[in-house]
Order: C-alpha cells, then structure tokens, then sequence
C-alpha cells in the first residue's frame, strides 16, 4: 500500500525523535537495570525506523538488516548485560562522572551541535531521511558522552551500544543501509565486543571486586 | 641566500661545531670525555677529534658563505677565542689530574686557534686579504702544531698511567730519573705547548700574534683597538700556560717520589717511547722549519684569500719568518736554535775558563735542619695556590678545612682533611639550568597521563569537536 | 756575513762585560744612600771569580735538569741581550725575532729556572717558582703592549727597526704622553722582572721576601756564577731595552767604527744613569706584600692600555 | 591468483589447526609454515605488481597495488621476526608456568587471527570490510595484551578495548560519510565504497561531506596509530602486551592503521586541495612528536619508554605525509619500515632483559653487555636506531622528513572553516623554519632521554644474582637480521624496495 511520501517522511522523524527520546533517557537514568531496558527500547525504535524505511523506499535488504539488529540488539545482548548485573550484583551508578542536570545539558548542547555540523551536507540526503542524519551523529555523540559520564562497566558498554544505534540508524538513513558484507561485518563485531566486554568485566570484578572503572588508574604516566 | 639566513647559519655553524671544538661555553664534555678515554685515544680526540670542528667552521664560513660577512663574524669569533684561552688555562691550572689538565689546555689551544681565523675573518671583512690569509695560515699552523704536542702530551700522560696506575699528579714526584726518556719526551711537549722559542708552539703564536698587531691597518677604531687587548689577552693566557707546564712537569717528575706508585715507576716499554720519540722530533722540525710549512698551508689558505702570500712570508731565501711585510717584524727560530746552542757553549766556556770542571759534590738538600721528606715538597695545589687568590673572583674557590684535634691538647691535630673546590660556573648556572627546564617541563606533561580512562576517552571526544568546529 | 759576526761577538762581550758592573753600581748606590760606604762597584766581579772556582754541592734530589738550567737561563738572556740593538742600531741579528721573541726567550730562562727550584724539592724552592709564576705572569702582557704601542709610532715590531726610526727621527712626531705612559709601564715591568725591591728583594734569604733568591737557593759554585751572571744579564737587556727604545740619543745609525764609538759611550752612560735611578727607588720603597704586587702589575697593565689608547685617539 | 588466495587461506587454516593441537613443537612448527608461506606469498605478489602494475582479484574484493604490498612486506618481515622469536620465548613462559600449556593453543589461534585481520585490512579493495577487518585487529589483540592475566594487563586490555572501539566506531561514521557521498555519483550499487571505484571519480564528490568524513577517519583509525590526543591506551597496552605481540602491535598495527587514513586521504585529495589533510596531519604529527619526545624524558619503565618512542616516530611520519611532495612522502613511508624494524628488536631485546632480570624497572637493569651480550648490542643499536643516527636508514627517513620540512614548508595554507570563526595559517618561510627548529629540538630531547636510559642499562657491573653470558638461540636470529637490515638499508635500498617506495610515492601523490 502506498503512503505518500510526506506522511512517511514525517513518520520517519517521529521515530528518530522517539530514538533521540530514549538517549536521554539513558543518560538521565540511575538504575543499570533499567537503562539496558531502555536500550532494548531503543533498539526496538531502531528496527522499527529500518523496517519503514525498508518499507517506504522497496529497498529489501534492510529489512535483513533490521531483523539481526532485532535478534542481537533487543534480544540477546540485553540478556547478556542483565546476566552480567546479576552477577556483579551492582544496582545502582552511585558516583557520576557528570550529575544528571548537567549531563542532559551537555545532551542538548551535542544535538545543537550536531545539526550546526551536518547543517550543509544535508540538502544532499534523500528527502525521506533528510533530518534523521542529524538526529543519528547526535545519538553517536550522546552515547560517546554517556561513555565519559559513567563509571560503571556495563553503562559504558550501554553508551557504546547506543553509538552502535546511532551509527545504524545513519547508514540507514544516509545511504539506506552499507553494502550487506558491511552490514553483517559490523554486527559480528559489535557482538563480539559486547561479549569480549562481558568476559572483561567479569574478571574484572574478581581482580578488583568492583566493576567500577573509576579504579582503574595503577598505569600512570 | 637572504641575510637573516646567512646568519642564522653563521651562528649556528658557531654553536655545533663550538661544540665539537670545546669552544667555552660549550666546552663542559671535554674535561670529562678526554681524560677517561685511553690515552691514545685522547690523543686522538685532542689532537684529531676537535679539528674536524675546526675545519668544518673553516669550510662553512671561507667557503659555502663565500669569505663575505659582517665584521661582527669575526670579532664574535675572536672574543669567543680569547675568552676560551683565557678560562681554558686558568681552568687548567686548578687541575691535579693530569689528563683533565691537558683536557682544558685542548680548550685553550682551540681558543688560540680561533683567534688566529677570527683576525683573518675580522680583515677580510675590510677587504686586506693579505693580512685575511696571514690569519687563517696562523690558526691553521696552530692547529698542526697542537695536533702534535698534545698527542705527545697524551702519550707521556698515559706513559705515566702505564706506570704508576694513577692519574693524581699529587701521587707523582721523581719520575725523571726513574722515566728518563718518558720525561725528557713530555719536557719536550711541555715546552712546545708553553711557546717558547725554538719550538713549533712559539712558532705559530708568533704568527697569531703578528695578525693581532696588523690590526692598526684596519679602518675601525674600536677594532683597532680590541685586537691589540686580544694579544695581550693571549700573552697572559701563554704565560699561564707556562706556569700550569711547569707545575705539570715539576710536580710529576722532579724531587722525591710522594707515592708507592711512583717509588716502583719503571720505564715505559720501547714501542711507546719510540712513539712519543717521533711526536717529540716532529714538533721540534716543525718548529726549526716553519718555510718547509708555510708553502703548504699557503696552498690551502690561497683559494680562500684569493692570493698566495708565500712569497712575502718567507724573507731571507727561506731563513726567516715574517707576516706579510718583513719590515714589520720577523722570526728565524733555526738561528735562534743556534744562537742559544752557540751562547750555552760559550757558558761552558767561560766555566772551564774561569773555574775548570772541579767534580761536584752531592749532598742532600738543605731543609732547615731536618732532612727533607716528600711530604714537605711542594705539591700541584699548592703551587698555584698564589693563582686561586688572584684570580678568585673567576674561580670563587670554597676550602673546606676539618681538623680532628687530639683529646688532650687544643693545638695538636689527629687528622686534618683539606679539601678545595672551584666553582663549575657554567655547569651549575648554564647547564643545570637548562636540563631543570626540560625535565620541569616533561614533569608537567605528565599530568596528562593520569591513567582514567574517562579522562582518555574525554581527550577523543574533545579532538572531535574540535577538529569538526575548526578544520571543516 | 763576517762583519755581522764580528759585531754580534762584540755585543756579547759589552753585554757580559756590563752586566756585573750595572748590578755592583746599583748595590754602591743604595749602600751611599744607606750612608754606608758599601763594596767596591768590581765587587761581584770578584765573586763570579770566587764562585767559578769553588766547589758545587749539588743535591741528591735533583736530576739532570738542575745542572742543565744554569747553561739554559745564562743562554737564553744573553739570546735575548742580543736581539736588542745596544750600541749600533741596526743589529745583525734583527731579522731572527722582534719584541716577541725577547719576551719569550726570557720567559724560557724563566721556565727552566722555575723547574729548578722545584727540582730540589725543598719548600723554598718550590715557593719561590710559585710566586716567580705569578709575577712573570702579570709583567709579560704588560711589558708585549707597552713595546707595542711605542712599535705603533713607528709602525714595526722590530727592535732595530724602532731604534733606527727614533734615532733618526724619522716617526710620526706626536706628543709625548703614550711615551711617558708606555715608559713608566716599562720601568716596572722591569723592576718586577729583575726581581728588584718593590716585587722581591735580592739582597735578602729570608723565606717572606725572596723569590728570584729562593728558586737559586739550592745552586752553588759554578751553578751559582752562570745564574748570577744571567740575572745581571736580565738586569742588562731591561735597562738597554729601555734605554735604546725611549732615548736612543747617540746610538749609532752607520757602521762607521768612530759612531759605534760614541754609541757605547752613549750607551753605557744612560744604563749606568739608569741603574743609578733604580738604586734610588730601591731605597725609596719598600717591598710590597705579594698579593699587594698584583695591583702594582695591574698599574703598569693599564698604563700600557692607556699608551695604546691614547696613540689611537690622539693620532686619528 | 593463487597466491592472493594462500595469503588468506595460510593464516585461516593455521588459527584453526592451533586451536585444536596442543602440543607446543607442533604449533610452532605451524605458526613457522604459515608465516613462510604468508613470506613466499608476497614476494610473488610484490614481483607481479611491480612488474604490471596494481591488480585486483576475487572479483573486485581484492586491491593490491605498490602501496599496499609495502605494508604487506613490512608485515610479512615482521611477522616472520615474531615467529622465530616466539619459539624461544614461548617455551620459557610456559616453562616458567607464566603461562598455563592448555592456554598456548589460544595464544597461537589469536595470533594467526589478528594475522588474518591485518592481511585482509591491507588487501581489502571496500574501506567498509576493510574498517571491519581493523576493528577485529582490535578485538583479537585485547585478550593477546591481557594474556598476563596480572591485575596491570587486565587494565591495559580493558582501556584498549574501550577506547579503540569508540575511535573505531567513529571511524565508521566516516565509512557511512564517504558511502553517502560516492552514492550520489555511482548510484546505489554495492561497490559503491571500492577504493577501484571511488578513486576514478573522487573529484566528482561533494567536497564537504569528504571534509566531514576524513575529519571522522583521521580520529578513528588515528586512535589506532596513537596520534597525540588519542594515544592513551599505547604506552599501557605494550608495556602489559608480551614482547612478541608488543613488537607486531608496534611494529605493524600502526602501520596498517596509518595505511587506512591515507587510502582515505587519496579519495580526499582529488576532491579537494592537498593542503586540508596536510595541514591536519602535520598538525596531529607535531603534537605527537613534542609530547612523546618530552615523555621519553621521564620514564623509568623501558617497554613504556619504547611506547612512547612509537609515537614519537609515528609522529614524525605524519608529518612526512603531511608535508607531502615526492621527499616528504618517500621519507615517510620509508620511516614506517625503519621504525618497524627498529622497535620490533627493541620490544625483542626487552623480552629477553625481562626474562633475565624480571623487572622492567630501567634503574634495577645495568651491566646488560655482560649479563646478555647479545641483547645489548640488539638494545643498543635499537636505541641508535630509534633515535636516527647516521648509519642507520632512520636517519636517511629522518632527513628526508626534515629537508621537506624546511624546503616546502607546511601545506596547510589556511584551515579556515566554512563559517571564517578560525583561521590556523600554518604557511610562509619562517614558520616551516620555527618547525624544523621545533622538529630538531625534539629529536634532541627524545635521543638524549632514549639514549641516557638505554646507556645506563647496558653499561656498569650487572647486579649480583643475575646470570651472566647468553647462548646463542633461534631467538637471536631475527635481532641479527633485522639489525643488519637496519644498516644495511641506511646504505643502500634493495632494488625491489626502492622501486616499490617509488610507485607507492607515486600512487599518494596522485601522479
């Protein structure tokens, strides 16, 4: 069934926004629990964005691209992250980098920043996806910022997977998903690290009985 | 090339070869590398090593910037050479270990050198190439004759080493008799190096004496003038030298043995005397038979001046020595040879003359009663102690004097440990310096690797924005 | 060739024959001035004799060098005696050296005399080389730019050539002051040199004072006459340099025998003159502490100085 | 094609085969095969390519030409050196029970995959397979540099892992970039991102979107090189890394990150003017070299004193490449060979300091010319090495990279922004002589810091307990070559080396 291009491109945006939603949400969130939930949240926005464009523009393969990002992003590595919590039996981020306020300053300042940078190579885009470029370097921002602002192993893991998003939903949205070997390049790798992390932090935990990165500072100078 | 380049080459030709040649400021490695390299291998350094330097500043101040440059070139390099001379021997006479001593007298030579190519500089700004080539042929024939009595100097010294196992003078005392040949080879160098007359050390101070007093032909008053002070500088820098030889060659080989050491000296083997035997006769041909030199070096100074001043320098068919006009002054060290040759003849003369040879009698030396030990013999420290006093203000001296007095009496000491050092001016307030800054600044780029990986991953992010805000 | 022979062996012999006369006049002066009647002028005469004919002790300490120094030091002054013109002005021997060579050749009697006094290894010996160290050290700068500003003037180094311009007056006329300046540097470079009483006082063996006296302390018969005769020697080439440079009046410019006559007259009255002038200042001053000695060389330095200063800024 | 085929097919079947052999004379014989045959391999490919030219294979997959045989010769050298080196080394770790026999087969299998992964970085003809492939580097080298399993090692392998993900993640941003851009004019077509394809019509590309997307790719892969700013990870990583594997992250992981920007910087250049990536290399080359060069000053550590002196000469092949012109360019790929060389028998000689002396403390080591003769020649002509003096063929990069500097100056005219906020003129003749016043004055301070270290540890009397002498092993095989190719190169370049520096040159100056 045909949707007009208009209606689409609109619902497009309100996708992404409820992406850039759920970032803040990450940052502004406490709990390590709860933000993996909302990283599931996220990655579930996420297909659902990949599956109407793939919708909108015929183009098949995203909708490969969408069903693994499904699989591995809402399904197995939020799994494996809350096997992960269970075992440091670690709740809460009790000592921040950035507090709250100022983290989701920052926040909004990187999405300003983000649509000042990508302000001229827009009017190149496709005119479906032309704002979601913006919206996608700026969760690639935020989930950097998230990594700085947290102490915890698994809430920098999250910010990395929240950059991961942001990448995927910038491929998707500049050029309607990479080259499939690419694509199935990227996800092999972003599993592999979430596992390598996962391993990480567990011996992490028995070597320093605390997953919270902040002690690791014997390599100086 | 532009100016600003032209001398920014000049100086920093200047500052690295300086270096290489121990030129003052620079000069602090040299104490420490020669002295602790085997002896024959200072030799080197000294003799060969520091050249190099020179004939590079030679070649890129005459040749690649063409023999035209300001007349502050020269006067920097003759101010550089004089101040070396001078704190190059007065450095040298505070020294009581032989090798270094000789070390600091390599600064001095190369500070006398220097000055000899800063007069031929200085006159080939004003264009008089002649008196330009009679400069650089007198720092060149420097250069020659120090290559030849410091390697002799070197030689003796590490003679001296092979004997006694010991680099301390103090430690020295009667080892001509017990060395004759080593000492009467080392005598020979002494006497070169200190310039006195028959030998090849006089020989070319002469000549860098005669471009110093050529200076009145040059039209800059101030110049006129800095020159002259320059000779005298040399003159008192030569005299000092002659002192530091003779506390060198006093102390170490006249009166009594101070040590075991030196009680057991043996003589050298043949090969190293017949080694220094060479240097000693090359020294003293080269300073009987300056018109067999000049020629040569003339050959090498011409393409630089632009002429060949061999035919004014050598008046007399060859005989004598004269810089540029004979009737200005000249030299002839082959009739002066023979002169003191002829006039000591005549002395025993007159003796067998007037008193006939009576046989000598031999008896110990007069030591106000008491017979005479090593101990009360005069040693290096004390020798130039006089020479600390008067030059303080350069060496500010500090002595440190600990007595241990007997438990009954308040006069008679157990023990007294003296100990005197001068000040190494320029390490402690040029070099120390300087390393301070780089470490202090090394010490403050350490902060930034404080070991958070938060801070890490912060510095990417920033270079991120940064490069997106400014370079896009 | 033969006639400059002939006259270099006739120098030698004025200059052998003058020098211990110079020292007994010098000793008459001050004993009249002491009001005493003093040894005849012939006296040290009569001791070179004496001393030729004894006995030397020469100590067990020593090596070759201490019997070699005596023929070095009386070699090297009467070398440098030669150098300078005395009663001709152009002596034969102009072209072997100029004021360089005789300052270094009296710097090798220094050396070599300085080795000797510590070749016996007695305290005073080796005292008396390192005070003989610095004054030698502090008079040669001194004495080089003196000459040199008077060479200046007549714009040549050479001794015979100076002599022969001033005597002809043919130099640049100019007033006197560098002279004066250059002269009294001179006189006490000289006095320091010959070991005269404001530096070192000769006549004494008291350890304070002497200097010269200490290096020769160890030496005796024979030794001791050829030491003696080449610090008269040394006493004689001073005050011949002074006064040939400064007043070479008389000196004669021509080989002719009747101008050489009247050169050595001329000659041996301005040293004899001079000698007696020294006589008087010795009586005159005291002698100066040794570290006091270091001012009065630094004096006659920047008189030096001054004469070169003042050439160049009166002449341009 | 064959030997395109065996340069994948030997690391691949040797990772596997040691993951289920345990026997360790087994899995050194493979690891020794595969490595020969991975040698062989480029040799033929070398002698192909410069005989007709670059080629692709395996249809459109695979671009080879002089630029990238070059980083496969340094890797194949290189990995040969750790082959021969390891065998000596491993059996001593194990022996020592530093590591448990049941863990070497996982050493070996990791070793030959992070192998693969280089390979197929340098071959790829995609930059995204090719991004793909060094961020599996990444993540096969993170458990290599914890292997210790000591509390320092599981930290250094934490922060790499942290920090090379993100600056790689970045520098897919980039990859997305460039693909947008080469969309519009090739159309929506799966080479899209081919080096084959894009190179062709690179001038037709939007300029700014090349901007923006070299920008992401000079931090990404940068991070991987250790460029100033992202260089955190580097000394704490070699410093826990065991020797063999700090030699191949130092000696060629750099590179083939530094191979990846400039396949990146070749697209940029035909869009727009040399002068944008020149000015920002040299920029991140100079911050690189004055900090490295005054951190050497201070450390009392020697692998991290290595580490350091990595960035420095990364530091200074950026700015070679920054310079550009046919010496700047020559001199720096020639300063990535020389410096592989170098600090591979630098980490070697520390292997074995550390199996002797057990400490990597530099003020406990001294007397190491009596201890192990053999490791203080490698060390000592290392030191010379690095700090490029005369006999040795990092002087000759050295200079080359300086008389660029002092002869053309810096590129970077003006790094004005779209908007003029900032201008950065970096041009005229003074300052690219304030730069080589600058370049000189740290090669000074970074040759009297390595060289006072490195003295102070071989002269003096060896502390008592400490074994003296050294037998000869297989292990010292690889100092000796590569020492002998140090000098050697600083006389004379081989034939096919030479020609290769001059059509890689060639291929980065777009002529």
């Amino acid at each position: 069934m045909q949707i007009s291009s208009h209606i689409g491109s609109q619902l497009v945006d309100l996708c992404s926004a409820l992406l850039l939603l759920t970032c803040f949400a990450i940052v502004a969130q406490r709990r390590l629990s709860a933000c993996v939930d909302l990283f599931a949240l996220q990655s579930a926005f996420l297909v659902l964005t990949a599956a109407l464009v793939a919708f909108l523009t015929g183009n098949h393969h995203i909708y490969i691209a969408a069903g693994l990002t499904g699989l591995i992003k809402v399904i197995i590595i939020p799994r494996v992250l809350k096997k992960v919590i269970e075992r440091l039996n670690v709740k809460r981020e009790l000592v921040m980098n950035v507090n709250v306020p100022a983290g989701l300053l920052i926040c909004g300042a990187l999405v300003m920043l983000a649509f000042f940078i990508t302000q001229p190579i827009l009017p190149l885009g496709f005119l479906l996806t032309r704002d979601s470029l913006a919206i996608a370097f700026a969760i690639v921002l935020i989930g950097f910022f998230t990594m700085i602002a947290r102490q915890k192993a698994v809430s920098q893991m999250v910010g990395f997977l929240v950059m991961e998003n942001g990448l995927f939903l910038g491929a998707t949205a500049a050029t309607y998903g990479m080259p499939l070997i690419v694509e199935l390049g990227v996800f092999f790798d972003v599993l592999i690290a979430v596992l390598i992390a996962g391993i990480y932090t567990n011996r992490l935990q028995d070597a320093f009985d605390s997953a919270d990165t902040s002690h690791l500072t014997v390599l100086k100078e | 090339m532009p100016e600003g380049i032209r001398t920014l080459v000049f100086l920093m030709a200047l500052i690295g070869f300086g270096t290489k040649a121990g030129i003052v400021p620079l000069h602090v490695w040299l104490p420490y590398a020669h002295p602790s390299a085997p002896s024959h291998i200072s030799a080197l350094m000294s003799g060969v090593m520091i050249k190099t330097a020179i004939y590079a500043l030679v070649r890129v101040y005459f040749d690649f910037l063409g023999g035209q440059f300001p007349w502050w070139w020269g006067f920097i390099v003759l101010v550089i050479g004089a101040v070396s001379a001078l704190l190059g021997v007065m450095y040298a006479l505070m020294e009581h270990d032989l090798k270094s001593l000789l070390a600091y007298h390599s600064v001095e030579n190369i500070g006398i050198i220097l000055l000899g190519i800063g007069a031929g500089m200085i006159f080939q700004t004003y264009g008089l190439t002649e008196f330009a080539a009679l400069g650089l042929l007198a720092g060149l024939y420097h250069t020659i004759n120090h290559a030849m009595f410091k390697a002799l100097l070197f030689l003796g010294a590490g003679s001296l080493l092979y004997a006694t196992h010991t680099r301390n003078m103090e430690e020295y005392g009667g080892l001509l008799r017990r060395m004759p040949w080593t000492g009467a080879f080392f005598l020979i160098g002494a006497v070169s190096i200190s310039a006195l007359p028959p030998t090849n050390g006089f020989v070319s101070e002469w000549l860098v004496f005669q471009s110093l007093f050529l200076s009145f032909h040059l039209p800059a008053v101030l110049l006129k003038f800095m020159l002259p002070l320059a000779a005298a500088m040399l003159a008192l820098t030569s005299v000092l030298a002659l002192t530091c030889f003779a506390k060198a060659f006093g102390v170490s080989f006249l009166a009594l043995p101070r040590s075991s050491h030196a009680r057991q000296a043996e003589e050298v083997p043949i090969t190293m005397r017949i080694a220094m035997g060479l240097l000693a006769v090359v020294c003293v041909l080269l300073g009987l038979a300056p018109m067999v030199v000049v020629p040569m070096l003339d050959r090498v100074v011409a393409p630089f001046a632009g002429l060949s001043i061999e035919g004014k320098m050598l008046a007399l068919d060859g005989w004598a020595l004269a810089p540029v006009n004979v009737e200005f002054s000249s030299l002839s060290t082959p009739v002066l040879a023979l002169l003191l040759v002829a006039l000591s003849m005549l002395g025993l003369g007159l003796v067998a003359a007037f008193g006939g040879l009576v046989k000598q009698r031999y008896y110990k030396t007069w030591g106000c009663g008491i017979n005479l030990t090593p101990r009360m013999e005069y040693t290096a420290t004390g020798f130039v102690q006089p020479i600390k006093r008067i030059f303080g203000a350069i060496y500010q001296p500090t002595v440190k004097l600990e007595t241990e007095l007997l438990e009954e009496s308040l006069y008679f000491a157990k023990r007294r440990h003296f100990e005197f050092h001068i000040e190494p001016v320029f390490q402690k307030y040029f070099y120390d310096p300087v390393v301070a800054c780089f470490i202090g600044m090394a010490e403050r780029l350490r902060v930034i690797q404080r070991g958070s990986l938060h801070l890490y991953l912060a510095y990417i992010f920033v270079t991120l924005i940064v490069l997106l805000l400014f370079a896009v | 060739m033969l006639q400059a022979i002939i006259l270099v062996v006739a120098q030698t012999i004025v200059l052998l024959a003058v020098s211990p006369f110079l020292v007994g006049l010098i000793r008459k002066v001050k004993a009249r001035l002491q009001l005493r009647r003093g040894a005849s002028v012939l006296q040290p005469y009569a001791d070179l004799a004496k001393l030729f004919r004894k006995q030397p002790v020469v100590s067990t300490t020593t090596s070759w060098i201490f019997t070699a120094t005596p023929y070095i030091v009386f070699a090297s002054t009467l070398a440098a005696g030669l150098l300078v013109p005395i009663f001709v002005s152009r002596t034969p021997l102009d072209f072997a050296g100029n004021i360089i060579a005789v300052v270094y050749l009296l710097a090798l009697g220094t050396f070599f005399l300085m080795l000797a006094g510590l070749d016996a290894g007695s305290p005073f010996g080796g005292m008396g080389s390192s005070r003989e160290a610095i004054v030698a050290s502090l008079t040669e700068p001194a004495m080089i730019l003196s000459i040199f500003a008077i060479a200046l003037t007549k714009g040549s180094t050479n001794l015979s050539t100076i002599v022969h311009k001033t005597a002809l007056l043919e130099g640049i006329a100019m007033d006197p002051s560098p002279y004066l300046m250059a002269l009294a540097a001179l006189l006490i470079v000289a006095l320091a040199e010959t070991g005269r009483v404001p530096v070192d006082n000769p006549a004494t063996h008291l350890e304070l004072t002497m200097i010269h006296e200490a290096m020769v302390l160890e030496y005796s018969g024979r030794y001791l006459a050829l030491i003696e005769w080449a610090a008269g020697l040394k006493l004689a080439v001073f005050l011949s340099l002074i006064a040939n440079v400064f007043a070479p009046w008389g000196i004669a410019t021509t080989l002719a025998p009747t101008a050489m006559g009247i050169g050595l007259l001329a000659y041996l009255l301005k040293v004899s003159g001079l000698a007696v002038l020294i006589g008087i200042l010795e009586s005159m001053f005291a002698k100066l502490r040794l570290f006091r000695v270091t001012e009065l060389l630094g004096v006659a330095f920047i008189l030096a100085l001054l004469g070169l200063l003042f050439f160049y800024i009166l002449r341009s | 094609m064959i030997e395109v085929v065996v340069l994948l097919i030997a690391p691949l079947l040797a990772g596997g085969l040691s993951l289920v052999i345990h026997r360790s004379a087994l899995l050194h014989a493979i690891n020794l095969t595969s490595m020969s045959l991975l040698v062989t391999a480029e040799i033929m490919i070398t002698r192909t390519v410069l005989r007709d030219g670059p080629f692709t294979a395996l249809r459109q997959l695979v671009y080879l030409d002089a630029l990238s045989v070059f980083i496969l010769f340094i890797i194949g050298a290189v990995g040969l050196a750790c082959s021969f080196y390891m065998r000596s080394y491993m059996d001593e770790q194990v022996a020592r029970g530093v590591i448990a026999p049941g863990r070497l087969n996982m050493f070996f299998f990791l070793f030959h995959m992070f192998l693969l992964a280089m390979v197929i970085a340098t071959i790829a003809n995609s930059i995204g397979v090719q991004w793909v492939a060094i961020e599996a580097t990444t993540l096969t080298t993170t458990f290599l540099i914890a292997f210790w399993r000591r509390r320092e090692s599981l930290e250094a392998g934490w922060k790499y892992l942290i920090l090379c993900s993100v600056g790689i993640s970045l520098a897919l941003f980039g990859v997305v970039l460039t693909y947008y851009s080469s969309l519009h004019v090739l159309g929506d077509v799966s080479e899209a991102l081919n080096v084959t394809q894009l190179l062709p019509v690179a001038d037709r590309l939007n300029p700014h979107v090349l901007k923006l997307a070299f920008i992401f790719i000079l931090v990404g892969y940068g991070t991987k090189v250790g460029l100033v700013p992202m260089h955190s990870w580097l000394p704490d990583a070699y410093t826990e890394a065991p020797a063999p594997v700090a030699a191949m992250l130092a000696g060629v992981l750099e590179i083939v990150a530094v191979y990846a920007i400039l396949r990146m910087r070749m697209i940029v250049d035909h869009a727009l003017s040399p002068a944008f990536t020149g000015g920002l290399l040299t920029l991140l080359g100079f911050a690189s070299f004055v900090t490295a060069a005054f951190f050497i000053l201070i450390q009392h550590n020697y692998k991290r004193l290595f580490a350091y002196s990595s960035i420095e000469h990364m530091g200074i092949a950026m700015i070679g490449f920054g310079i550009g012109g046919p010496l700047g360019t020559f001199g720096g790929l020639l300063h990535l060979l020389n410096h592989a060389f170098a600090k591979s028998m630098a980490f070697f000689a520390a292997g074995n300091i550390h199996r002797r002396f057990h400490t990597v403390e530099i003020g406990q080591v001294h007397g190491l010319a009596i201890a192990q003769p053999w490791t203080a020649m490698a060390l000592m002509i290392a030191g010379l090495a690095l700090s490029a003096l005369p006999p040795f063929a990092s002087f000759v990069s050295e200079m080359q990279v300086v008389s660029a500097l002092s002869a053309e100056g810096v590129p970077g005219q003006r790094l004005t922004n779209s908007s003029g906020m900032v201008t950065l003129a970096l041009s005229g003749q003074f300052s690219s002589l304030g730069l080589t016043g600058l370049f000189l004055l740290c090669a000074i301070v970074a040759f009297s810091g390595l060289l006072y270290r490195i003295t102070g540890m071989v002269w003096g009397i060896p502390p008592e307990g400490i074994v003296r002498g050294e037998s000869w092993t297989l292990g010292h095989l690889p100092i000796i070559v590569l020492a002998a190719a140090l000098v050697g190169f600083g006389f004379f370049l081989p034939q096919f080396l030479r020609q290769l520096l001059e059509q890689a040159t060639k291929i980065l100056l777009l002529r």
